[in-house]
């Protein structure tokens, strides 16, 4: 009755070739030079385990099928094409968002023709052991629906970042999931339609509650924990169709999110679960230096600015969140152009947490053509600001503040910082003193004297640096 | 393949996705993220499935719109990555 | 299990063993050589069922030789792999 | 018929566990802090498979099996215990030659009674495919065998590390090859016996021959070669036994050996191929600089070297193969000791071919108790020679000699080498300016200002310094 167990070995050979292809998809991302023949053969690899279906399947409607992936696919290069670098972080979340919803319309098609994917016993019942895929995949498969559409809106500025606090939340959260996994034991004795769908339903429903509470730019931690998961729900829907392409990649992609989720929590300093549990952000003000306002600091101009990097051997430039705010990159790039043309040496550092997800900073940079071999990462560029004349930090706040070092009571004391102050001089675009970054801690060194501050916009403020400088 | 099989595959997977995540740049963190949001829609093959098979005709339509869904994923997934990937240059000048 | 899981668990183990060997330190080659000694006589499986086996008398007393060899190479292997890596000491004082 | 595919489940899980623990094992090596745990799950997972395969099987001979395995135990462990730290080249290879040995007999065995081995068809004749894989099996066994035993006598002194070149040779092995190859496919017909025992021999015959022109010094080469094939042997039975802790183990050990030899050649700056070939150090006499003996160069005693530390604020020491012949590390330690305690700094430095195998320093050094976070990597010290006072090499050579870098013309150039020269002052123990080291080529840096030669056994020279301190 298992009809897959009889598929002939060529197919069986196809998915495994596919599930390298993806393997080695993956590979070619640990450098900028082979990622590219990395990314066609994920191609290839998915290109394979359609074919492969496609032809061991009897089609009884190859023009909606067609016509399907045409339309999707349509969608998709035009979204590829269209979107903005900086519109990263909202386009994955909304991405996911779909890989979750296939994932809960997959699992009711099974539900409704379980012969079609081979999972009927003799009598025409769904196998148990199916029946828990099955309810464990919609159910995974929804959550990241819903949680997705929420860090969506929450990127996208569609929905205020703040996080939204119910009265009794954990309570309703661990109910809800409590009989999400009682119904889907329950499942497996009785295999009627209400069971089914109040699991899709309830999954929904946690989906929300699950991410509302969690503050917007905590939501980079919880697109990467979304991503794994649905990886899991690959993983799983890979055992119901005993299918090695689906099984790798659910391995992959699970590893690959929630490699990340732990790479940001541990760069943020904080632990997985107290983003899950959320709330961060909620309580506004300066957590560390209070009265911050009143102290003296140093306010400089564009044309000081343009000054001091004239005169200088070397420039560090620390990009942040800031910079991808104001889409800074562009005119950030015809600067460091500018002073290499008057012999001054200029590298950038990348912290790994800075900007809203990882790598973006990276991803902006190279989009302004700014070479891969001058921008450095924390680990390999940290000795060197004491060699260098100008830290230029442009949009960045968190990851340059030395409290993480010396304050135990700082909310982000052990995070890794980037040791920006000990430049000969530190300049620091920002909009104002008032505002803080992600971590809402006010920083230090903005009234240090070998600091001076460019308040202004970002972009219009490294524009007049061009200008002063040309 | 039996159970025990595709237990094995998946348990030295976990160990290859572990590795293989790892020796990623962290300079190609949002590549990766965009592309094993293609790769993940390999579901498709659960949705061609459920598309292509006669029997049920609202499990044939739920399938045709995970076609789709999966589509743009795969599509613009691999798209934007690609789009991404060709911006990273060495130093040429 | 068929031979294309087995084939599949094949290839996968391979990628494992690439990036496992890669990710050991340089300074525990010597026990890694010496450890890998020691793992790669998990062919005396093959010798066990030899010299179980009722059958074939030379071929049990080959299996029974073959077990007493492999037996060397486990034990001696990761005895001296285990007498190496107690050497390996942090500053301490 | 083909019995092994009716095993019961635990049993595969059992032997996944164990192929499982093999990685883990693997994998603990990654940090010295984590081996010694890696190490004992190696010991659990081959307890599993051993312990697997022994309850699932009716054992007509429980006594003999537990005789074979405490007599082969007994052996192991006294060996283990008594061997010396600078003899682990020759016990790897002996242990290597006794794997090859026992995949011979457990090929032999299989061929004789196929049917416990659950690889014959209904007739009683031995699967075609089955047949392959034992022939690739016993021969790449036998080659093993035979390549470790003449390993272990090159290293181990007990035949002259001398490449002997027969002529012709390269048509003979070929030769060899192709009827070994050419036997196994007709195997695949014709299962008689004779067929089975000429492959066997001629697998032996080629293991000599192959491993007999190559050089003693690239003897570690040939070791992890031959370490690989193992890995690939194991591979192929587990194979013919559908046992996944085989197929596991395989692919571990085969990548180790490829990998080492990979990072050997790469070190040396040489082709695989050209190892494989031969006749490497047969050529002798200086290949660089000639006329060496000529030059002028500085002889330091004991005490000149010890004044010369004991001013210095900071040493490094780079230990080669020299220090290991000489059993010179423990002294060695107690000479960095003495010098710490008057307050000067001391490193190691540790280039990846130093020595005659992979991490030989490493392991020396930590047999002397030398902590190894004072033991340092090529890369990871190479820019410190630069604030170094003293570069006290210590039976190395080649490993430090500049024509690497310089010299076009040096069957050296372009292997990585450690900046000795770059230290104020250098300091090279060595027995007499005539002996060359592996490569056979002369270290201008003899002849250097700052380079003064201590011309002694490098046990004694130590011992004198130690006096000289004390
Ligand atoms: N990258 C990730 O994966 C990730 C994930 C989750 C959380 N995080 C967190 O995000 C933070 C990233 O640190 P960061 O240093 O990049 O950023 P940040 O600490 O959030 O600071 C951003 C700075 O940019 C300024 N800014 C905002 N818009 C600007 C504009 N248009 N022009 C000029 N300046 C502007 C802000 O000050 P004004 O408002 O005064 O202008 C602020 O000081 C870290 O705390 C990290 O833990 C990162
Ligand atoms: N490590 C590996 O995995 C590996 C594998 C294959 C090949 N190799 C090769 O081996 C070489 C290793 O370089 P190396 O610098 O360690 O050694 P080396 O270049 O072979 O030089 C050894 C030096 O030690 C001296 N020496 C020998 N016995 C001594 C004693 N008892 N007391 C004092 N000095 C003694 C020798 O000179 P005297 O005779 O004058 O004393 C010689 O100069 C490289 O060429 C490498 O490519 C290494």
């Amino acid at each position: 009755m298992h009809e897959v167990s009889a598929t002939p070995a060529w197919v069986l050979i196809a998915y495994l070739i596919s599930g390298v292809c993806f393997i080695l998809a993956l590979r070619g991302l640990s450098s900028p030079s082979t990622s590219q023949r990395g990314n066609r053969l994920g191609m290839i690899g998915m290109a394979i385990a359609v074919g492969t279906t496609l032809a061991i399947h009897e089609i009884a409607s190859i023009a909606e099928i067609v016509g399907a992936i045409a339309i999707g696919g349509a969608i998709g290069l035009v979204t590829a094409k269209r979107i903005q670098m900086t519109a990263m972080p909202q386009l994955v979340a909304a991405f996911h968002s779909l890989v979750g919803m296939a994932a809960v319309l997959v699992g009711a098609a099974a539900f409704l023709n379980p012969a079609a994917f081979g999972i009927v016993d003799a009598a025409g019942a769904i196998l148990p052991v199916s029946r828990v895929e099955m309810g464990l995949g919609v159910a995974i498969g929804a959550i990241t629906f819903s949680g997705s559409v929420i860090a969506f809106l929450k990127l996208n500025g569609n929905m205020s970042g703040a996080p939204i606090l119910l009265p009794l939340r954990h309570v309703i959260n661990l109910g809800t999931l409590v009989a999400i996994l009682g119904l889907i034991a329950y499942f497996t004795q009785d295999q009627s339609p209400w069971i089914f769908w109040t699991v899709t339903a309830l999954a929904f429903a946690i989906g929300f509650l699950l991410i509302i509470p969690i503050g917007g730019a905590d939501m980079p931690v919880v697109v990467s924990m979304l991503n794994s998961y649905s990886g899991w729900a690959a993983a799983a829907m890979g055992f119901t169709l005993h299918n090695s392409a689906m099984i790798i990649t659910g391995a992959l992609v699970g590893s690959s999110g929630a490699i990340l989720s732990y790479i940001m929590c541990r760069a943020m300093n904080r632990s997985f679960i107290s983003v899950i549990a959320g709330g961060f952000g909620a309580v506004e003000g300066p957590a560390g230096g209070a009265a911050a306002i009143d102290r003296p600091y140093k306010r400089g101009s564009a044309e000081d600015a343009a000054f001091l990097m004239q005169q200088a051997d070397k420039v560090i430039i620390v990009p942040g969140y800031g910079m991808a705010v104001a889409q800074a990159q562009h005119v950030l790039r015809e600067m460091a152009d500018l002073l290499k043309k008057e012999g001054v040496e200029v590298k950038y550092a990348i912290h790994p947490v800075a900007g809203r997800m990882p790598g973006h900073m990276n991803v902006l940079l190279a989009e302004a053509n700014v070479p891969y071999d001058e921008v450095f990462e924390l680990e390999d560029i940290n000795s060197e600001f004491a060699q260098a004349d100008v830290a230029f930090v442009i949009g960045a706040n968190d990851v340059t503040n030395p409290a993480a070092k010396t304050d135990k009571s700082s909310p982000i004391y052990g995070m890794p910082v980037l040791d920006v102050e000990k430049a000969r001089t530190v300049l620091f675009i920002k909009r104002s003193m008032g505002g803080a970054g992600y971590a809402g801690v006010d920083n230090e060194l903005f009234y240090r004297d070998n600091t001076m501050m460019l308040l202004a916009d970002a972009k219009k403020m490294v524009e007049e640096i061009v200008k002063a400088l040309g | 393949m039996d159970f025990i099989s595709i237990l094995s595959i998946f348990v030295l997977a976990c160990f290859v996705g572990y590795y293989v995540v790892w020796s990623v740049t962290p300079a190609l963190h949002t590549p990766l993220m965009a592309v094993t949001n293609a790769i993940s829609s390999v579901i498709i093959v659960g949705a061609l499935i459920a598309a292509a098979a006669a029997g049920s005709a609202s499990a044939k339509w739920l399938g045709l719109i995970a076609v789709a869904l999966a589509s743009v994923n795969i599509f613009g997934g691999f798209a934007v990555t690609a789009r991404m990937l060709a911006m990273y240059k060495k130093k040429d000048r």
